[in-house]
């Protein structure tokens, strides 16, 4: 048995986690924060207990793994994307490079915000 | 070419199908350090062994007996197997397949895990081990992916033999064409096995692979090496009419019936049993394939069999298998059907007819697989062990290539230990091989005939079919025996249009085509001269068996190119097995 | 009724121009005819010089993929009456060096097959005399799908990632890779997990899912590397977090 | 026997001929192109996740920043980015969920669970989960 080079079954695990995640829960925030609030479909809870409802201890761990993950899953695939698009291999670790570091830093600012809530 | 080694060798090994793996790993087992390798004109994987469906009989069950294999092989011979050969095969089977599973074979199994076996015909008990209807393709992946682990085993994939090297009356390598270059490389070995299968291709309708073109069985013949019983050629008797896809006896095994054209049973009419629902073995539909193929042929004559396009045919019935049955047994069968001829099985009858299937045939051995030529061995359906006598019972072949196989991995890594050094004309023989090769086929020639090499393999086709096919008689295996003699000198004279040395697929064809009309001709002159009717050589001016003067093995002798061979006789080994009638039913 | 069918076939002869050219060849439609006879009729009949491969002509040697009017197909298993009123457009696989005409260079799979170890790696040789090893027929089928495959081929001309990428070992390596992995009777999946791990392994492959439509034997490549990569991936955890040695034996 | 000085057979060492994958290899076959969109919904995702982290960002700052966020989602060009992030995350949902069977085998003793009823189960569940956020959310 040897260790592998290859780091691509770390950051394939934070992909895949974070397309369970997204799959399930992008899509109903997007209709309810992105278009049925803003279009008024149906009344606007107050701000203060939409804060409460964040604060709670369970939903800070929600939204920051439902951020960080969805971010982290994008980047894996952004990835692979851009080598397979361009047909070019020489752009993969800049590519790679970019990616999981802007995964990276939205999920330490994703800390601070959720923490700071 | 940086992937293959020197091109020198302990034991080189001629065709990567069963038989070719099987001895290659023998040699590797045996002694690590001889330097072994396989030559073959397709990737191991391609090989024939590839499209066995049936399965691979070997005694397992506590029900079963080893005596009773050795008797189903010899009677289903019609008594023209060498007994000791069969008694070795049939102990040293169950072994080989257990070696098989061992190395992985996915063998379909029983409830409690232990290996499932089925009927076959002309055998009396339940003993052919398969994997679902795949069981040569899993066998020859098994045994190609086996021998991926064994490092001392070098291949040549796509090399095509075309010479043997002889020299000091011993064989010293071969001479083979690298197809994707074009170059000819000499292959010096110390002992070399020919394990490059059948030539059912001598023949039109036929299961077999546009591969099996009897190379090495021609190489041998040509380095003076007796062909033994060679008129002996198994037909199937359930081929598809077009495309002479084989679907399997195990359809008939799991239940199947034959009918002919008013829905009737008709194999009860030929001394094969009576008919019952369920199958019986060693009776009718479970009886050997030269008596179905026969009685087949009758029915033809007496206008009971249906038309087609492609000839006549019978109706094989599974339906009453009912859909469950037929998918878990015979999936292949079912996807066949459906893509070759839009049918499917389970709510309609599979059109049949007997095709060539296997030539049982082939360069005369011992038991080991030694030749009469020093340093040639032969295993598989290229030799002729003689454990397959007139008529191979069907799922014995697949073991043959296991046992003799491995005998002959083993006796030539024995004889190439002790072998002295190369000759020196070796090169010289390669380059005289290789003018010959140049001169024969690649020299651009002048256009002097309309023949083509496809017109040349359809006459061909059309001599053996009337003239050697199921039954024969002196006056067509006479017209035959011109006619291929006749087209043996046209050969030469055709032209090639493909000039290219890169994968130039009309030059093998070509030496192919030349192969298989050596082949028919001693094919056609062994059949004539055995004035007797056995197993599958049926002559009908000579309708009875002949034990007085015939319970021997026909050789085969080449003489010249374009001449008929010498046939001498060498007699059969019996044992305790003493001639009987041939009875089923 | 239509009474014949164009086809057209790209063509490369290296000693005749270095780029490959089509020739179109009018040939009569026969029922029952597949892509592969109109091939040999053309080789017989019309022009000798056309390579390609073919043997069993009944879609299990795996010798006779191409790429029929695009797709990856097993030529002997294809058949004429499905691309009426044609032309048909033949040209080798896609994604592989091309020897001759049809021809293609499979000798780097043959070398990425053996990488993956496609053999039975059991814990101790079990002696001949113990007889089978069990197993059940639940057993058998956890395997069986992905013993199915013939090595056509046709599954790497149809991933781009084989195309985009060389060093990648490609569906059908490692469903055979898997094969022997979930064979009840193999211990040797830590020794595969080294290359499919690695660079090449099953973590290139982005899950393109075109293996598993273009494969004529319903091995489901796709099936296999997903599986793997869930197994792989906490393979490769457990090499991360735990002690040298301690993962899986 | 030494192979170096082997004669080839002919002078001739043929080419291989390579052939290169075009740019535009995506848009060649529809199933290429379904690829291709399923992978870039994952820019949609990132999107979104950046949306909502601003979305957190503006909740936490107070009443004030509160309704100045909304007012910027109300804009005509926020509500069209929404929609169409809404697409593509359906989308990817959706691959997701039809392609969650290939890595999941569901054995309970010799009855494999269909892949159509696992793709099934997802979606249900994915419904529920939905209903159960929008309720939490809503229901304040
Ligand atoms: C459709 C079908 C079904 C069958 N079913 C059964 C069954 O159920 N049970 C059973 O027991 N038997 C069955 N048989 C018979 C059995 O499969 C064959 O007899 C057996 O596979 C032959 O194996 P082999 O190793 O001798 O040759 P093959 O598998 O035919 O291999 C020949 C090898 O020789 C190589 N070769 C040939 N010429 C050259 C050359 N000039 N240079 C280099 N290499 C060369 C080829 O490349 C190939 O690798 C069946 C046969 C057929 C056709
Ligand atoms: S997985 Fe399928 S397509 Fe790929 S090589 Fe095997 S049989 Fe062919
Ligand atoms: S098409 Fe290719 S990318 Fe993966 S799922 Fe199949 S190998
Ligand atoms: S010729 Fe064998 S698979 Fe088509």
């Amino acid at each position: 048995m040897k260790k592998s080079q290859n780091n691509d079954p770390f950051w394939w695990s934070f992909f895949g986690a974070g397309g369970v995640f997204s799959s399930f829960f992008v899509p109903i925030h997007v209709l309810l924060l992105g278009l049925a609030l803003p279009l008024g479909w149906w009344l606007w809870p107050e701000h203060e207990s939409l804060l409460e409802l964040a604060r709670h201890p369970l939903a800070r761990i929600y939204l920051f793994l439902l951020i960080a993950l969805s971010l982290f899953h994008a980047a894996h695939r952004i990835r692979f994307t851009l080598h397979d698009l361009l047909l070019a291999h020489s752009v993969d670790k800049p590519a790679a490079f970019a990616c999981y570091g802007g995964a990276i830093i939205g999920t330490l600012y994703a800390m601070v915000t959720v923490w700071t809530l | 070419m940086t992937r293959y080694g020197p091109d020198e060798h302990d034991v080189l090994i001629v065709g990567g199908g069963g038989a070719g793996l099987r001895a290659a790993i023998a040699v590797a087992e045996s002694d690590p350090t001889l330097r072994v390798a396989v030559a073959s004109k397709v990737y191991p994987m391609r090989s024939h062994t590839v499209s066995a469906e049936g399965g691979s009989a070997g005694v397992i069950k506590s029900n079963d007996s080893l005596e009773e294999h050795i008797y189903d092989t010899i009677s289903g011979g019609d008594w023209l197997c060498d007994q000791d050969a069969v008694e070795a095969f049939v102990n040293e089977a169950p072994q080989e397949l257990l070696r098989m599973e061992h190395w992985g074979c996915p063998w379909s199994r029983e409830p409690d895990g232990s290996v499932a076996v089925r009927s076959f015909g002309g055998m009396k008990n339940k003993r052919t081990w398969f994997a679902a209807d795949k069981s040569g393709f899993h066998m020859l992946h098994t045994l190609f992916q086996t021998s991926l682990k064994y490092e001392p085993v070098q291949r040549y994939d796509e090399f095509m033999v075309t010479s043997l090297l002889v020299d000091d009356d011993r064989c010293q390598g071969v001479l083979a064409l690298e197809m994707a270059t074009g170059q000819l490389h000499t292959i010096a070995a110390k002992s070399v096995i020919m394990c490059t299968g059948g030539f059912g291709k001598a023949f039109p309708f036929t299961t077999n692979a546009n591969i099996k073109t009897g190379d090495g069985v021609a190489l041998a013949y040509r380095a003076g090496v007796a062909l033994k019983d060679m008129e002996f050629v198994q037909y199937h008797p359930t081929g598809l009419p077009f495309t002479g896809i084989l679907i399997t006896e195990a359809t008939r095994a799991e239940g199947g019936w034959l009918l002919n054209k008013d829905d009737y049973r008709y194999l009860q009419d030929y001394n094969l049993g009576q008919p019952k629902p369920e199958p019986v073995l060693r009776t009718m539909e479970l009886g050997p394939r030269d008596r179905l193929s026969q009685a087949f042929e009758q029915e033809r004559l007496k206008g009971r069999t249906i038309k087609g396009p492609y000839g006549d045919y019978v109706h094989l019935d599974l339906r009453h298998l009912g859909e469950k049955h037929i998918n878990e047994r015979l999936p292949m069968v079912r996807e066949l059907c459906l893509k070759y001829e839009k049918i499917d099985p389970v709510h309609e009858c599979i059109p049949v007819r007997p095709v060539v299937h296997y030539t049982m045939g082939g360069i005369h051995t011992d038991i080991n697989g030694a030749t009469s030529l020093a340093g040639l061995y032969a295993a598989g359906e290229a030799a002729c062990v003689s454990i397959n006598g007139a008529n191979r019972l069907g799922s014995n072949s697949l073991t043959e290539l296991l046992v003799f196989g491995a005998r002959a991995g083993k006796a030539a890594a024995e004889y190439a230990k002790s072998s002295p050094a190369f000759s020196s004309k070796l090169r010289a023989l390669a380059a005289d091989a290789e003018r010959e090769i140049d001169k024969n086929w690649i020299e651009p020639r002048t256009k002097t005939t309309n023949d083509t090499l496809a017109t040349i393999r359809k006459e061909l086709y059309h001599q053996m079919e009337a003239g050697a096919g199921i039954y024969r008689d002196e006056k067509s295996l006479q017209t035959a025996r011109e006619t291929v003699l006749e087209l043996q000198e046209r050969v030469r004279h055709v032209p090639l249009q493909d000039t290219s040395y890169t994968f130039n697929t009309e030059l093998t064809a070509a030496i192919e085509l030349r192969n298989l009309l050596e082949l028919s001709s001693a094919i056609i002159e062994s059949a004539l001269q055995r004035t007797e009717s056995r197993g599958s050589h049926q002559r009908t001016d000579h309708p009875k068996r002949d034990d007085a003067k015939f319970l021997t093995h026909t050789l085969a002798y080449r003489t010249e190119y374009g001449q008929a061979p010498r046939i001498e006789y060498a007699p059969v080994t019996i044992t305790r097995w003493p001639p009987k009638e041939r009875v089923y039913g | 009724m239509q009474k014949s069918i164009k086809i057209e076939v790209k063509r490369y002869i290296p000693e005749k121009q270095p780029t490959p050219f089509y020739q179109e060849y009018e040939i009569p439609l026969e029922p029952k005819w597949g892509v592969l006879d109109a091939l040999t009729y053309i080789k017989d009949e019309m022009d000798g010089t056309l390579s390609f491969r073919w043997s069993c002509h009944m879609g299990v040697c795996g010798s006779c993929g191409m790429m029929v009017n695009g797709q990856p197909a097993l030529t002997c298993a294809t058949f004429l009456e499905e691309y009426l009123p044609g032309p048909i457009r033949i040209e080798p696989l896609d994604h592989f060096r091309v020897i001759r005409d049809l021809v293609i260079d499979t000798d780097d799979f043959m070398g990425k097959l053996k990488r993956v170890k496609p053999w039975l790696i059991p814990v101790e040789e079990k002696p001949l005399s113990e007889g089978e090893n069990k197993q059940t027929p639940a057993e058998l089928a956890a395997f069986k799908q992905y013993t199915l495959c013939i090595n056509c081929l046709l599954c790497y001309s149809a991933c781009p990632v084989v195309g985009l990428n060389e060093t990648f070992v490609g569906p059908a390596a490692i469903a055979l890779a898997q094969r022997y992995n979930y064979d009840s009777r193999d211990q040797g999946q830590a020794e595969r997990h080294d290359v499919l791990l690695d660079h090449g392994g099953a973590f290139d492959c982005t899950l393109i899912g075109e293996c598993s439509r273009a494969c004529p034997k319903h091995v489901d490549p796709t099936g296999a590397i997903q599986r793997y990569k869930a197994d792989g991936a906490l393979e490769y955890w457990k090499r991360l977090i735990l002690p040298r040695g301690a993962a899986s034996k | 026997m030494d192979t170096q000085t082997q004669a080839p057979y002919k002078r001739f060492r043929p080419e291989r001929y390579k052939p290169q994958m075009a740019l535009s290899w995506w848009w060649q076959k529809p199933t290429y192109l379904l690829y291709i969109l399923r992978e870039l919904t994952s820019v949609f995702v990132a999107t979104y996740a950046v949306i909502l982290l601003l979305t957190l960002r503006a909740l936490g700052a107070g009443g004030e920043a509160w309704s100045d966020w909304l007012t910027t989602l109300q804009s005509p060009g926020m509500i069209a980015l929404h929609l169409v992030i809404l697409l593509f995350a359906v989308y990817h949902s959706l691959t997701w969920f039809s392609l969650a069977p290939t890595a999941l085998v569901l054995r309970i003793k010799d009855y494999t669970v269909p892949a159509k009823a696992l793709v099934v189960a997802h979606v249900v569940i994915w419904l529920l989960c939905s209903i159960a956020i929008a309720a939490i959310v809503l229901t304040r």
